[in-house]
């Protein structure tokens, strides 16, 4: 007999009372963003439903505090590389909405020109480097991209520091166990963030590792690892915050495990039949916005009314992301060719399908 | 192969994949299918559908992220006498275990003077067209035809893919097993009973007289279509279905083309040092007399493939390039016809 | 290629990289060398031999036997703006690695709309003769040459070698870089100064009439080699050396043949979907008119190379059996000589 | 500057005073084994110089008592896989030393018939499933034995186990990582064996490795890790039968790692400049040869003769092995093509080079 997934709920319960210290419009500022990429991942489904999208659309349903609680960690010089489950970070990070939605919509005012799709956000600007869709891709890469910063930079508090987001099944795979040795051995700047959903698809943590405390494998490489609860923004940001710290000012790397939920299924196409009620249960009791919300209600922050503007507001948003991707052009075939090399050079094969290789004289 | 009953059941691709699995599940305790997700999930693509509920857990075995690590352990499983049967998810993902396929399972009865085989299929999708952007929508095949030590099959029908599969098990060497992600849901007759392709060789699928078409997978399937389009117009069209990358039907590639003196070559995957070179080398060397005119090849632009639909559509070859091509191949030689 | 001086010093093709390595390193801060023993060791096969007391372990760095950790490693530096020139110890330890190569390094800059280059270099020797076995003596290139994103170089001389690694590393794309083990040693004359090579060019090494031999790498030597002695014999044949698999220069092979009329391919690789087979197809494309034969080619058997040495010698290609071709060739097209 | 490697001495001294309890025929076939291996690898190394061997050749010298030790562990009906540096498993594991040299002078009475040469030892018969010289690539396949064991027998004390040995070097690969995982997940019979011989070619295992107590490594996936002096025949083969019980009886898989040393290059070509001559010392004073023939002779188990003549035999056998290999049939390049598939298969394609690849009619 098949059993249906049970996935085990072991941090806290998400945003409690929030602390008197933190000033208002921070924590406005967080359920702000939360809200939006709410509001944009719903309506991302939505596209998706309408044959606007296409491909793999992996969404950050559930996971708004984690994903919000890590970028405010980040410095603006820091790097940023993720797993292809990445609107939420690009928006976070400072993408306009509506070049995330264009590159969504597969449109040439997309962050990527419309050629990554959902899977790969990019922008230098904001720094960054990517969603990656093969699992654990980005993670060597990531370790890389924080070995460059040792030639170019002397540590201190405001030095660049990379932080490398990963998925809980993605730590069973060898780029994994190859990046950390390297960042330990080599003392690099860059904190390795898993966000344990508690799934990879339809596979449990536990039914997928020998070690289902996930933070605790960074030991094999002598790396400090610590667990947070990922429904609570703030303290995903202070325990990131501080292990970015201590990457930026003595090169040590963290591992950072950050227990979430995914509200809905591995991507927009799946139903999750294989999730068990209480399980989809327990996710949506986590929710981090309804939690936030109140939080902010009973500290007086901001009433029914506010907090409904907010939504409203990033809904807005959402709306004229979507109108700017739908009133984007299309790239044009013609255009095929243009990022095939960064450096031009003789002989490139430029040829359409069908097209003769070779001209006879 | 042979074909029997006089109604054939019509069905998918992917249910003769499923019904094959099933049944030589049940045929052979040695067989046990491993990989991502085919279990609880059944199956990225559902080609496993049900398998779990019927077989259990060891016979279907879900596997962690960690492609090099479960090939590899079926291969050491294949060395004791078992017979895995592994899905990659898609051909993309099967970079992370090229070692072990190439250099282990591909070496191992070879190099260590053949005292142990390794009997195992690599079943994998691969293809391009459903907006997966470039790193999910490769046509790698090329590669490990390339590759002494194994087998290459690549079937473009639901029978053949049950024949070919059924093989494929059954054979005691690593066998690659391409399928393709616009496959699945292609329908088509499969005679019921035990059915067993000869790996190896190819297949005439439909005979002609003014060209010859030489495809597989995917791109044997437009093959037909556009061969019995242009019927109406005249123009006879031979198909050759290569089913098997490696070994290579040479014989029935050049016997074909002798026969047509013209050949078109229609694949998905990149066209420089794709699979198309090497039939179209081969028609060099064993046609070459017989060539009216020289053998064109309808490949995959060679770029990363772009997300955009626009683009990709571009990027990939289609029923009417091939349809271009042939006609301007049947132009310019039309002091022959 | 710009050639100066009077008097060419000759060095090994091993101090050609050598030196090409120091000079880079010593031109461009951000050039740094990275991969297994190449420091403290000094390279398994020496060359990066004094490097790293020159220029110190953050230039020269010793990495773990994690293949797939520092090339993914080198391409992040790479985004970043550093250019790594990465050693793979043998091609056949890229396997490892070849999904940070091709899924990575070969898709970044078109998948994210040209936004951020990887400039590295991924050095890497391959090549049987050497008893290495079947898992230590593979000819690989065929799958990189196939993978847009990429370029492939395959200097046959010192002289090139030097030309083409400079050309490689101060390019802004990821540029498989092929040696091979047995050219190590051989001697070349190479102009001082620096020499930077055009990527995706060939070059006519010889020029001659009766026939067309193309090669590349190690092949390219023997081609060369056979040349010069069938000339005594009243042969004159044509040397292509490709140079680069990616792009390939299709124009210069092209015109040669339509010159010769004749061409044989010799490639160090499995003759089924090889190297060889692209640039027969090339020539089927663009000079069937001028073809007097068909194109022949000569490669290595398809089998796992075995080590010991009268099947090993077997199974790899020779000048004899390039000789052996020609004749052939010429024999079979007497009447139009 | 470059410094010189230093290898760190943290395990025990080898072999010291041979415990009573043990039967002297038992320590004297351990000391017969090792001597064995010791005359077959400089036997090998002078092969090498003159011609008779080719290729990559590893020694096993300085790890004999390792080797015996971890060979005395296995029952005959468990499986070995090791690294490219293999010659002692073979021998030690009853491959007859001739058909060993046979198979290093690339003969058809090779064990992997003149195929596989020094790095691919195998044979169906003694159950030694390959030396393999892609680092790390054994482990996946070695795992996937532990696998198929688990589909034909129980668990007990006669059950089939695996042995996977492997380098220190080769901890750092991903591999290593996604194979005990799957071992742990799995409960599979394999003990997984780390010969630490401090250097992976020219590079420290501190240069390397994160967590250079390697052992640990274990604990990623709550594998039980232990580390045992490799000069001590007795220690190793101990610990290594621990491991092998609960793999049998238990399905628990293990991880032993063995220190041990090189006393050589890491292949017969190396001349090793990298090493300190302190450390070539250290490496030489803890030879487990001369200690066990102290230990013997003070246990009064052996005198001076006796010893002597066990260090002749082997010579003889070794002489004898050459003698062998010398005598025996190169292959033949008709049969190049002998072990192309162990299916046939039509088309399959048997040219030689230069050979017409299609017969024009
Ligand atoms: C190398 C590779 N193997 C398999 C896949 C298919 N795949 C995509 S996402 C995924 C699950 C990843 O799970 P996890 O790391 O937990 O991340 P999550 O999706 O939960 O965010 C798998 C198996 C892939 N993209 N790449
Ligand atoms: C994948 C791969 N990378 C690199 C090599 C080259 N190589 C052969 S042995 C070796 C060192 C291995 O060290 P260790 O694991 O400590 O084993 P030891 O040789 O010390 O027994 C290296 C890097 C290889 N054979 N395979
Ligand atoms: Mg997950
Ligand atoms: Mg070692």
């Amino acid at each position: 007999m098949v059993e249906k997934t049970e996935v085990i709920m072991d941090s806290g319960e998400g945003t409690g009372p929030v602390p008197a210290k933190e000033p208002a419009e921070v924590l406005l500022g967080y359920y702000r963003d939360m809200v939006l990429i709410r509001s944009f991942e719903l309506t991302a489904a939505e596209m998706y439903k309408r044959a606007k999208i296409g491909g793999y659309c992996h969404l950050n349903l559930g996971e708004e505090a984690t994903v919000v609680g890590l970028t405010a960690a980040l410095h603006k010089r820091d790097y940023l590389f993720t797993t292809y489950r990445d609107h939420g970070y690009a928006l976070s990070r400072g993408m306009a909405p509506g070049q995330v939605m264009a590159e969504l919509f597969g449109k040439t005012t997309g962050v990527a020109k419309g050629r990554g799709g959902s899977m790969h956000m990019f922008d230098t600007e904001t720094r960054m480097l990517g969603g990656y869709g093969i699992v654990g891709g980005q993670i060597p890469p990531a370790t890389g991209a924080a070995l460059a910063l040792t030639y170019r930079g002397e540590p201190g508090p405001d030095a660049e520091a990379v932080m490398c987001q990963l998925g809980d099944g993605t730590t069973n795979i060898g780029a994994f166990h190859e990046s950390l040795n390297m960042a330990a051995i080599w003392d690099l700047p860059i904190v390795y963030v898993i966000v344990n959903n508690r799934l990879g698809m339809g596979t449990t943590v536990e039914a997928a590792s020998g070690e289902p405390e996930l933070y605790r494998r960074g030991a094999s490489y002598r790396i400090p690892g610590e667990r947070v609860d990922g429904n609570d923004v703030l303290a995903v940001r202070e325990a990131a915050a501080a292990a970015m710290e201590r990457a930026r000012a003595q090169r040590q790397p963290g591992l950072l495990e950050v227990m979430s939920y995914r509200l809905k299924g591995h991507s927009v196409v799946d139903p999750a039949r294989y999730r068990s009620s209480e399980d989809t249960e327990r996710a949506r009791e986590a929710d981090p916005i309804p939690a936030l919300r109140g939080s902010l209600l009973q500290a007086g922050i901001i009433d029914e009314e506010h907090a409904m503007e907010i939504e409203r507001e990033a809904d807005e948003q959402v709306s004229a992301a979507v109108a700017f991707a739908d009133s984007s052009p299309d790239p044009a075939p013609g255009e095929l060719f243009n990022y095939a090399y960064a450096t031009p050079v003789a002989n490139a094969p430029h040829t359409l399908p069908g097209d003769p290789v070779v001209e006879m004289p | 192969m042979t074909r029997g009953g006089d109604q054939m059941p019509v069905i998918t691709y992917r249910q003769a994949l499923n019904d094959t699995l099933r049944a030589e599940l049940t045929r052979d305790e040695s067989v046990f299918l491993i990989g991502e997700e085919i279990g609880i999930f059944e199956g990225s693509y559902k080609i496993t559908a049900g398998l779990l509920a019927e077989f259990g857990p060891t016979r279907v075995r879900d596997t962690p992220i960690s492609e090099e690590g479960f090939v590899g352990a079926a291969i050491g499983a294949a060395m004791l006498g078992m017979r895995p049967v592994v899905e990659i998810m898609t051909i993309n993902f099967s970079l992370i275990a090229i070692d072990q396929i190439v250099n282990h399972a591909a070496k191992i009865y070879g190099m260590f003077g053949g005292q142990t085989a390794v009997p195992m299929v690599l079943r994998m999708p691969g293809g391009g067209g459903q907006q997966l952007a470039a790193t999910h929508s490769q046509n790698l095949e090329v590669w490990y035809a390339h590759v002494p030590g194994l087998k290459v099959v690549a079937p473009a029908t639901p029978a053949d893919a049950k024949a070919l599969l059924t093989a494929a098990i059954r054979d005691d060497d690593p066998v690659i097993f391409l399928e393709n992600l616009s496959l699945y849901n292609t329908k088509g007759e499969v005679p019921e009973g035990e059915q067993i392709a000869e790996i190896g060789k190819a297949a005439v699928t439909k005979e002609g007289t003014d060209v010859t078409v030489i495809a597989y997978s995917r791109a044997s399937v437009i093959a037909l279509e556009v061969a019995r389009q242009l019927e109406d117009d005249g123009v006879s069209v031979e198909v050759v279905d290569l089913r098997s990358l490696r070994p290579l039907d040479r014989h029935t590639i050049c016997a074909s083309v002798r026969k047509t003196s013209r050949a078109v070559i229609l694949e998905d995957d990149w066209l420089s040092y794709g699979i198309g070179a090497e039939i179209s080398a081969t028609l060099m060397e064993g046609a070459f007399d017989y060539l009216d005119a020289p053998v064109r090849r309808v490949a995959a632009a060679e770029v990363p493939l772009p997300y955009a639909k626009p683009l990709e559509s571009a990027a990939l070859p289609d029923a009417n390039d091939l349809i271009k091509v042939i006609r301007e191949l049947l132009e310019a030689t039309s002091f022959t016809r």
